[in-house]
């Protein structure tokens, strides 16, 4: 039983969608939702790396590098951005997110 | 070709990058004194880096991850132009809140390189790379505002919703690389051509939705309208506008560059993409009250002419949707500049009855949104008009002419879109009745020189300018329609 | 081959759970745990496929940026965590359904691209090569990707200025030292000579 | 003669600056000054344009078949500003360039407020509608069949009755429905064929089967704009909200654009479609005149029930034009150019007592003929010329496509003519519950007849009505060899 | 003057009476205007005379003047043109006089009008359009003058404007002429098509190459020549109010008595007797179209006659008694004797003009009071008018003795058309026999209302002065049902207050009386040679073409005795059951009409026409008008067409606003919606 390209896909799938999932069901904070796009990143970085590895080349690897920078980067103003609400409306509850609708 | 050479390919946002670093740092020893100075520079900076955009080599440089040929030159030119406008009314706009922020034209810079980096792009990633450093500054200036409730839920919402998009493209991007083999446009239209498999199109149904995302197309439309209600007037104008364009050629490019092969599947889902954003566009604009919103709408449906332009897949389809763009960019920057010149009392009109007669209190203002409104209609012969013309002659002669795709599918669209057009005229004429017919309810403040002077000159632009500018437009839309990979 | 089909067993079930948890949990304090710990078994799953630049990159970047990030902004914001919002289960049927039929669909898709795609039938690259996997990531990567990496430094700048931007206040009941002010402090200045009418007092 | 048609089209928009630099110069305190200068300035320019098209009528030559004054520009990307007119056109023309001033001067004392704007709705509607009737290139004239659709919303919305809102909205939806589909198919056409030239697309030969789409497209923009049963509900709003003048425009110039579409493109580049749906629109027609004759009939408000009245005749427009022979069609020219001044007269009759009485309420009125008795017998005489009596030039268009029809289906006809009866019956139950009997309304005791102003209105109408009728040939003298090639070529397919 | 000319200034001069009176009146005055107007027209008599006389027994033969064209569209090509024939000669003569007449009449009748101007130019007006008509050289210009007479008759008929029933009159006229144009009009269009052309000269000579054309309509193959000939024919029965189109005639008596004269008795309404007598040589081609109009004509001559008996205004039994007389010239011309009936035609305007403008005297006389119930012993008083309403009550009954072939006016045209009748039924037409056997008892009805009406009205005792103000006279008072019947215009001018006693009318109007009854005397026996006689050929010339095999004419000769006396002894018979009714047992024909027998109901009520048009056809356009109006426009098309459309698009998009809920997460969902809904799209799409 051979551990193949094909199962690294699938751990990356399942992540992937996860994420996906977590972004959609949540009701509790914002927080939450970033940290699943973390996760589908993670998935995205997996398949990259997996395909890099599989592929013998690095250039999935150097995608998979900025892909982990700009996730840095995307925590970051993602953070910033839900410091200001909080700011603003001192709760940071999915629920509450909906001033602007219609 | 050595570094050299790639660097002068890569001039235009290499010049914006060390531009934006100066200006930072300018800002930084000025502080709020220096705002308006930092703001002139970044307007300058983005016009000499349009005519470097201009004039600049082509080529292709960092092993085909940057392609600068006549398409990433028209579509620069028109970026950065468009966000030396939006410069301008920010700066405007800045001053009067009294915020004098020189951070706002920085990141205007920022998401320029971006935009640049997209309409250039040749590979994967300098496809995400560039689409993040534009998605993070527009995040950004969505929540600029930070005192704002709404701005900042604007930000918030852009942000979630564009992260979720980002993570669809990148793994869209991930089954092509690992399809392909490689994240060079050339080699996946290579393995395309050779045969295109299911992952490799799934993989692109994944970056189309990306995609489909930033050019705010149904159904990833969702954010647009809180996000265009909630961001700062001038702040939208830049979003409603050159990003767009961006997102339009880097589409296009991936399509065409990457997938012209896949053209028959391809063009299928960019339909439906395009369909479901007239519909939505045409009916959810009619019962929207705040004009932001309901420009939102209108934005999603113009989009979707844009796309069909796409979903035409020739080059006549790839010209018309340049055209498009152009045109629209330039409708809309003009009116949100009339919203972000219109005040009552201190307050921002931005509904609909907020303009009630218009008319009488301030013709010039209530003329330039008639003609924006008019030519959203599409209405001959404002710019509108002859936008959605190209798009749909060019829809339609790829069915009856090049039999890119069936004639009735290619009949279907243009009836489709032209209907949603007519649904859509009832909401830009209700503007217009209110303007016109309806009396006022109180004086107007003036309207600030800057913002005024952007409505009226886009204004005249859309009639009677364009009856001179599309002659010389139209050609350039097809050079540089042309440059794409499609024959 | 026994022993590194059980290594990817475990740290994908791993990695799998924290996600799910990552999702689920109900403190988000206990969220973002999980999230590191997915992090850690995603980065023995990159060690497994012999990409251990990336592995390491993965846990000193995340575990120790962007998960502490995370967790300091958890913390400083001042949230009543306890009180789970309804709705939740509410939205489970259908948001399952749709996550399985996408988890099917990718996972066929993966499948497929892995036995079709230009990867197919290859193995997991022997590391006995000359060079390591730092050495190969960073030779292409600042040859034919040296623009993007700049382009990433701009994201980060971006991130930076935007976090700047959007967080920094200067408050205006923050009372500081003014040297030059208190220097240039005159009599006039600093004293007010009033008349007080009897029986008035001073209103001040 | 070269730019002389360009120089008509375009002359009105000499008053539309003129009246700018006014309102850009007038002081605000003589505002009144500055709206008399500017209603002098838009008559005059409006009558500089009348003896333009009268001067292009005279040097037109009948003789010939095709196009004349020809003007072509290449602009960009194969589309060009071509012009030119023929016998079926420059009638148009003349038609356009005639009711302009008359409209003008009708709304002299009427509109009072936001004069400037409304004199520069006029001018720019006669430029559009004057375009629509010289262009020779598809897009050329989509641009200006389309742009009425802008100043004609405002003119119904600014200057409209109570309902005019809605009226305004129904007016241009209806309308721009029908022609996006018109667009659709000219982008099709451009596409297919490789020109917009409308005289390059006369001669070329659509595929059967694509005909039937492109002519199903056409006729909804036309069918709309005549209007034909069932999309015709726009007009009586439209007409009952629109200011005199815009009813004027509207009824005498702008439902023409409809059938002078069919007789442009439908029955020459769509002929095997054309007589494919012949029998759909006999029907259609059929269903128009007598379905629209009984509404009309029961109408309580004047202007809707001579609102009514046009879908009737336009009835037998559409009937004469897919008649495809010499009679019907050239009685359905005839008919729209007489039924331009008739019904232009009559709800220019109908301003006559609104500006008076400010209703239009027929009940409201009755006797009259006591107190006007010179508005009494110009309102008979339209009243006639809407009933088609032979002598005025209702009864020619009527006779005329009746004959033709009556040649390509019988039945139609018998069904038509019928509503020769029944426009007798409403024209003149209006006619005797406005004009007849004892003065009964109090507020009637003091109404004034015919003023100067509106006997000058009302005289080149009269002599209009009653000149067409006597003497029809000056309009077929005209139109003969234009039409004897369009029924020619369209007898020759199909037969 | 070249004969050109006359004709051209004869056509001519009423129109220019009818522009200066119409326009200039009120500027000009009223006697001027009448001045011109008469003058003018009495010119025209006078050049018709002479256009007669010199056609007929001068040099001028046949001509045809053009004027100027008229439509000219391909083949259909018409000229505004003056015909000169025997035919429009006759009729020429027959228009200007008695129009001239009416003129003058009008002078007295009219004085106390205060529109004269107006009604003179009517007058004119008419007078030119029925010239117009008569002197069509085609289709066209008959059609034009054919609507002009309706027009001036709407126009006469509601002169009176002011009263409702006289406009509601009028339009009733105009509609009901409409319906039968809208016939004329088929007709013209099928001749057209028949021929390819409008005009008499190109149809005429090509009708017998035409005969057997058939024209295809509703999947049968029609006689083209029977189809036109029909559909002209519904023309000439709305314009000569026959049978089913006969209802707008007796409601013309709403305008002043000088037009009923003019108008519904001696010109317009014999329009169509003359059309079909011009059109006799496609009629001649026409044989089921000659049945029907035979047809017609003798149901309406016995229609006409039964429903004469019972009415009470005198001016409505002397419409009966035209439209009577109309189905007689009919009669004449369905079963070919086109001669006779322009014989009758002729005679008949003079005695019935003489008759109308007689009983506009009485009218006058009696202050305006037209009910003959509140009439009587008037012979003292009106003498004159008494004796020339006799001799045109004499002329109208036909009274003459055969064997001496000496009568007044009416017994020679009408016997001509019983004798013709009768002959034609001899020879296997049966509709010619049925015809022949209504006019006989038709004729014993005419005589039978027409003494009547002497006896009423001149005879018996006074019902009116003072003793009749009170209502107690009114034996058979009607309810209100006949108020109508008085002209209640000049109630203002001379209330019935200040002078009860008739009075004899003055001269300008016994003058034209005693014109006319000269004409009614002797017209019959000057010109029975000529129009129907031995001359005939000779008089005509053509301008009537009688068939091969159309001896019609020849026969009269020929008859059995019986049939000749027959129309003498029922007019016998008619006068004296007149006699006895109402002089003998005078009271008794009240005390029928108090009885209201069904037959004297049905009669009096007009067959209940009114009423069954009236619910049919008015209350069902109103129905169809506001079920189309409500219904159609509003319900269906408007609210399926616009606003249903808006209220869906409204509604679609709230809805979608509704998805818009703000929250993040749905947001989300929406999207991935979009992705999982693309992507199978994907799959099933391109997997195939």
């Amino acid at each position: 039983m051979t551990i193949g390209l094909a199962h690294y896909l699938a751990v990356a799938a399942i992540l992937f969608t996860i994420g996906v999932f977590g972004i959609f069901v949540n009701r509790k904070n914002v927080i939450i939702i970033l940290m699943s796009i973390e996760l589908i990143l993670l998935a995205v970085n997996i398949n990259l790396v997996s395909f890099s590895v599989y592929l013998h080349q690095v250039v999935g690897q150097i995608f998979a590098m900025f892909v982990l920078t700009v996730a840095a980067a995307e925590a970051a103003v993602g953070l910033a951005i839900l410091v200001t609400f909080f700011r603003n409306r001192g709760d940071i509850a999915v629920d509450d997110v909906n001033m602007m609708k219609g | 070709m050595d570094f050299y050479g790639a660097l002068q390919v890569a001039l235009p946002e290499a010049f914006l990058a060390v531009s934006a670093l100066a200006l930072l740092v300018l800002g930084a020893v000025t502080a709020a004194r220096g705002a308006i100075l930092v703001s002139v520079l970044a307007g300058v900076a983005l016009l000499v880096a349009a005519v470097l955009a201009a004039v600049g080599p082509l080529g292709t440089a960092f092993s085909g991850g940057l392609v600068a040929d006549n398409a990433s030159a028209f579509a620069k030119v028109a970026i950065y132009a468009m966000s030396a406008v939006a410069v301008l009314l920010g700066a405007g706009w800045l001053e009067r809140l009294k915020a004098r922020q020189f951070e706002y034209p920085v990141l205007i810079l920022l998401a320029a390189i971006g935009m640049g980096i997209m309409a250039s792009s040749g590979d994967l990633i300098s496809l995400y790379i560039g689409v993040e450093l534009q998605s993070l500054a527009l995040y950004v200036l969505a929540a600029f505002r930070r005192d704002d409730a709404k701005a900042s839920e604007a930000g918030l919402k852009y942000f979630v919703l564009g992260a979720l998009s980002s993570g669809l493209l990148l793994y869209g991007a991930s089954l092509i690389y690992g399809f392909a083999g490689s994240v060079k446009f050339v080699d996946i239209a290579a393995t395309v051509h050779a045969g295109a498999g299911t992952g490799v199109l799934f993989g692109l149904v994944f970056l189309i939705c990306g995609l489909a995302f930033k050019v705010s197309a149904a159904p990833f439309h969702m954010w647009t309208p809180d996000v265009y209600e909630g961001a700062p007037t001038p702040v939208v104008a830049f979003f409603g506008a050159a990003p767009k364009l961006a997102a339009m050629v880097l589409f296009a490019r991936a399509l065409a560059d990457a997938f012209s092969g896949a053209a028959d599947q391809w063009r299928q889902v960019v339909i439906i993409i395009a369909l479901a954003s007239m519909l939505l566009g045409a009916f959810a604009g009619l019962v929207q009250k705040n004009l932001k919103r309901l420009w939102a709408y209108s934005s999603i449906a113009n989009v979707g002419y844009a796309l069909v332009g796409l979903s035409a897949g020739t080059r006549e389809g790839y010209q018309s949707m340049l055209v498009f763009m152009v045109l629209y960019m330039i409708d809309v920057t003009g009116f949100f500049a009339c919203l972000a010149a219109l005040n009552r009392n201190g307050k921002p009109m931005e509904t609909i009855d907020d303009m009630a007669g218009l008319m009488r209190e301030r013709p010039g203002m209530a003329l330039a949104m008639t003609a924006f409104a008019v030519s959203a209609i599409g209405f001959p012969p404002f710019s509108g008009f002859w936008a959605k013309f190209f798009v749909f002659k060019a829809i339609l002669a790829a069915g009856y002419v090049q039999h890119a795709l069936p004639v009735g599918l290619a009949v279907s669209v243009a009836v489709v879109g032209l209907v949603s057009s007519v649904v859509a005229a009832f909401y830009y004429l209700r503007l217009i009745k209110v303007m016109w017919f309806d009396p006022a309810p109180g004086a107007v403040d003036a309207a600030p020189a800057d913002a005024k002077g952007i409505a009226y000159a886009a204004a005249l632009f859309s009639f009677p300018v364009v009856m001179v500018g599309l002659p010389l437009l139209y050609p350039l839309a097809g050079v540089a329609a042309a440059a794409f990979g499609l024959g | 081959m026994a022993l590194q089909a059980i290594a990817f067993y475990l740290l994908a079930a791993v990695t799998i759970g924290a996600g799910l948890l990552v999702v689920t949990a109900r403190n988000p304090v206990h969220s973002v745990l999980f999230l590191i710990c997915a992090f850690f078994s995603a980065a023995g799953l990159f060690v497994m496929l012999g990409a251990e630049f990336l592995a390491m990159l993965l846990v000193v970047v995340y575990v120790g940026a962007v998960a502490v990030l995370f967790l300091f902004v958890v913390m400083m914001l001042d949230v009543d965590f306890s009180a789970l919002r309804a709705g939740f289960v509410r939205y489970l049927p259908i948001g399952g359904l749709v996550a399985l039929i996408l988890v099917v669909e990718i996972v066929a898709v993966s499948a497929s691209v892995a036995s079709h795609g230009a990867a197919a039938g290859a193995a997991v690259l022997t590391p006995s090569h000359d060079i390591t996997n730092a050495e190969a990531i960073g030779r292409v990567l600042y040859t034919d990707y040296v623009y993007f990496f700049q382009a990433a430094g701009l994201v980060l700048l971006v991130a930076m200025i935007g976090a700047i931007v959007l967080t920094l206040r200067h408050r205006a009941g923050v009372r500081r030292q003014n040297i030059a002010a208190q220097v240039a402090r005159t009599p006039a200045t600093g004293m007010r000579i009033v008349q007080i009418k009897s029986g008035e007092g001073l209103s001040e | 003669m070269n730019g002389i048609l360009s120089l008509t089209i375009f002359s009105p928009l000499i008053g539309v600056a003129a009246i700018l630099v006014l309102r850009a110069f007038g002081a605000p305190a003589q505002k009144a000054q500055t709206e008399n200068t500017a209603k002098w300035v838009a008559l005059i320019v409006s009558l500089f344009t009348l003896a333009l098209s009268v001067l292009l009528v005279a040097k037109f030559d009948p003789s010939q078949s095709g196009f004349q004054f020809t003007e072509d520009f290449n602009w960009f990307a194969g589309i060009h500003y071509r012009m030119g007119v023929d016998g079926i056109s420059v009638l148009f023309v003349l038609l356009t360039a005639f009711l302009l001033p008359l409209c003008l001067v009708a709304s002299w004392r009427s509109i009072e407020n936001r004069v400037l704007e409304y004199l520069i709705a006029f001018l720019v509607l006669e430029v559009l509608v004057i375009g629509v009737f010289c262009a020779l290139d598809l897009i050329v004239f989509y641009l200006f069949f389309e742009g009425q659709l802008v100043p004609m919303f405002l003119i119904i919305g600014v200057w409209g009755g109570k309902n005019r809102v809605y009226a305004a909205y129904k007016f241009f939806l209806y309308t721009l429905l029908g022609s996006v589909l018109m667009l659709a198919a000219i982008l099709a056409m451009a596409s297919i064929a490789k020109t917009t030239s409308i005289p390059e697309l006369l001669t070329y030969h659509f595929d059967p089967k694509l005909q039937i789409l492109l002519w199903l497209a056409f006729f909804a923009s036309f069918a709309v704009k005549m209007p034909m049963w069932p999309v015709h509900t726009w007009l009586p709003d439209a007409h009952v909200e629109a200011p005199t003048a815009g009813s004027v425009i509207l009824a005498g110039i702008l439902l023409k654009m409809g059938g002078y579409g069919f007789l442009r493109f439908s029955l020459p580049m769509f002929p095997d479609a054309s007589r494919y749906f012949t029998p759909l629109v006999f029907t259609l027609s059929v269903i128009a005149i007598i379905y629209t004759s009984l509404v009309a009939f029961r109408q309580v408000d004047i202007k809707k029930l001579i609102a009514y009245s046009s879908v009737a005749h336009m009835g037998f427009v559409t009937m004469g034009i897919f008649s495809g022979n010499a009679q019907g069609v050239q009685g359905a020219i005839f008919q729209m150019l007489s039924h331009g001044v008739i019904s232009g007269a009559l709800f220019l009759c109908v301003g006559v007592v609104y500006d008076r009485m400010h209703t239009r309420e027929i009940a409201f009125y009755g006797g009259l003929t006591d107190r006007m008795p010179w508005y009494a017998a110009t309102f008979m005489l339209f009243t006639m010329g809407n009933v088609g009596l032979p002598g005025t030039s209702g009864f020619v268009g009527e006779i005329l496509t009746m004959t033709g029809a009556y040649h390509a289906s019988t039945w139609t006809v018998i069904f038509a003519a019928s509503g020769v009866i029944f426009s007798a019956v409403y024209a003149l139950t209006l006619y005797r519950r406005v004009m007849f009997g004892e003065i009964t309304n109090p507020k009637l005791a003091t109404i004034s007849d015919l003023n100067w102003r509106e006997v000058a209105v009302f005289a080149p109408l009269i002599f209009g009505t009653l000149w067409l009728g006597l003497q029809p040939g000056v309009v077929f003298d005209v139109t003969a060899a234009s039409v004897d090639k369009l029924v020619d070529a369209y007898k020759l397919i199909g037969g | 003057m070249t004969p050109q000319l006359i004709v051209t200034v004869l056509v001519l001069a009423p129109l220019l009476g009818a522009i200066v009176a119409g326009l200039f009146g009120r500027r000009i005055g009223n006697v001027a205007s009448q001045a011109v107007t008469t003058g003018l027209l009495f010119l025209a008599c006078a050049l018709a005379w002479t256009t007669f006389a010199s056609v007929i027994w001068g040099g001028w033969g046949h001509f045809t003047v053009e004027l100027a064209p008229f439509i000219n569209v391909g083949a259909f090509h018409s000229d505004w043109a003056i015909r000169i024939d025997s035919l429009s000669a006759v009729m020429l003569i027959v228009v200007t006089s008695v129009s001239a007449l009416v003129h003058l009449y009008s002078w007295g009748y009219m004085a106390d009008d205060d529109s004269r101007p107006r009604f003179f130019a009517y007058l004119s007006l008419f007078t030119f359009a029925m010239l117009a008509l008569v002197t069509a050289a085609d289709f066209m210009q008959l059609f034009f003058g054919w609507e002009g007479v309706g027009l001036a008759s709407y126009l006469l008929i509601g002169f009176w404007y002011k009263k409702p029933t006289a406009s509601a009159a009028a339009i009733k006229a105009f509609v009901v002429n409409r319906v039968g144009d809208f016939g004329f009009a088929l007709g013209i269009m099928t001749t057209f098509w028949m021929f390819g052309s409008v005009r008499f000269a190109d149809i005429f000579p090509a009708v017998a190459a035409h005969a057997g054309q058939t024209w295809t309509f509703a999947g049968h193959y029609w006689a083209a020549m029977d189809l036109a000939c029909s559909l002209l024919f519904v023309g000439a029965m709305g314009k000569s109010a026959q049978f089913f189109l006969h209802t707008w005639l007796p409601d013309a008596m709403e305008g002043p008595t000088p037009v009923s004269a003019l108008i519904h008795a001696a010109t317009m309404v014999t329009a169509g007797v003359y059309m079909v007598c011009l059109l006799s040589p496609m009629f001649e081609y026409a044989p089921v179209a000659r049945q029907i109009v035979t047809g017609v004509g003798a149901v309406t001559a016995l229609f006409a006659a039964t429903v004469g008996l019972a009415q009470n205004d005198i001016k409505r039994v002397i419409a009966y008694s035209t439209c009577s007389q109309l189905g007689y010239m009919f009669i004449a011309a369905g079963v070919g004797a086109y001669q006779g009936a322009m014989f009758h035609l002729f005679t008949h305007a003079f005695f019935k003009a003489l008759l109308f403008l007689g009983a506009g005297s009485v009218i006058m006389g009696m202050h305006h009071e037209q009910d003959m119930r509140n009439m009587g012993a008037l012979w003292k008083k009106l003498p004159i008018t008494y004796v020339v309403m006799l001799i045109g009550t004499i002329a109208i009954t036909g009274v003459g003795l055969p064997g001496l072939e000496l009568g007044f006016a009416g017994f020679y045209s009408k016997d001509a058309i019983i004798d013709a009748a009768f002959a034609a039924g001899s020879h296997n037409n049966s509709t010619a026999y049925f015809a022949f056997v209504i006019s006989v008892i038709a004729a014993g009805l005419t005589s039978f209302y027409s003494w009547r009406l002497i006896f009423m009205t001149f005879h018996g005792h006074a019902k009116w002065g003072a003793a009749a103000a009170t209502h107690g006279v009114h034996g058979d008072a009607e309810p209100s049902h006949d108020a109508h019947a008085h002209d209640d215009h000049a109630h203002d001018d001379h209330g019935h207050g200040h002078d009860h006693t008739p009075h004899e009318s003055p001269w300008v109007m016994l003058l034209p009386l005693l014109a006319l009854a000269v004409g009614a005397v002797f017209a019959g026996k000057v010109f029975v040679e000529q129009f129907v006689g031995e001359g005939r050929a000779e008089f005509w010339r053509g301008a009537i073409f009688n068939g091969a095999s159309n001896h019609v004419l020849d026969n009269l000769h020929v008859l059995p005795a019986w049939v000749v006396w027959a129309p003498l002894t029922v007019t016998a018979i008619g006068f004296v059951l007149a006699w006895y009714v109402y002089i003998a047992k005078e009271g008794m024909g009240a005390a029928i009409a108090a009885r209201r027998g069904p037959l004297w109901t049905f009669l009096y009520n007009k067959w209940f026409f009114d009423e069954l048009y009236d619910a049919t056809f008015v209350r069902g356009a109103k129905a169809l008008g506001d079920l189309f109006w409500k219904g159609g426009d509003q319900r269906l098309i408007d609210g399926l067409g616009p606003n249903g459309v808006a209220a869906v698009s409204a509604l679609i998009g709230r809805r979608t606003g509704k998805m818009q809920t703000g929250y993040v997460y749905h947001y989300a969902f929406v999207m991935l919606l979009g992705v999982a809904g693309l992507l199978s799209f994907a799959l099933y799409a391109w997997s195939k």
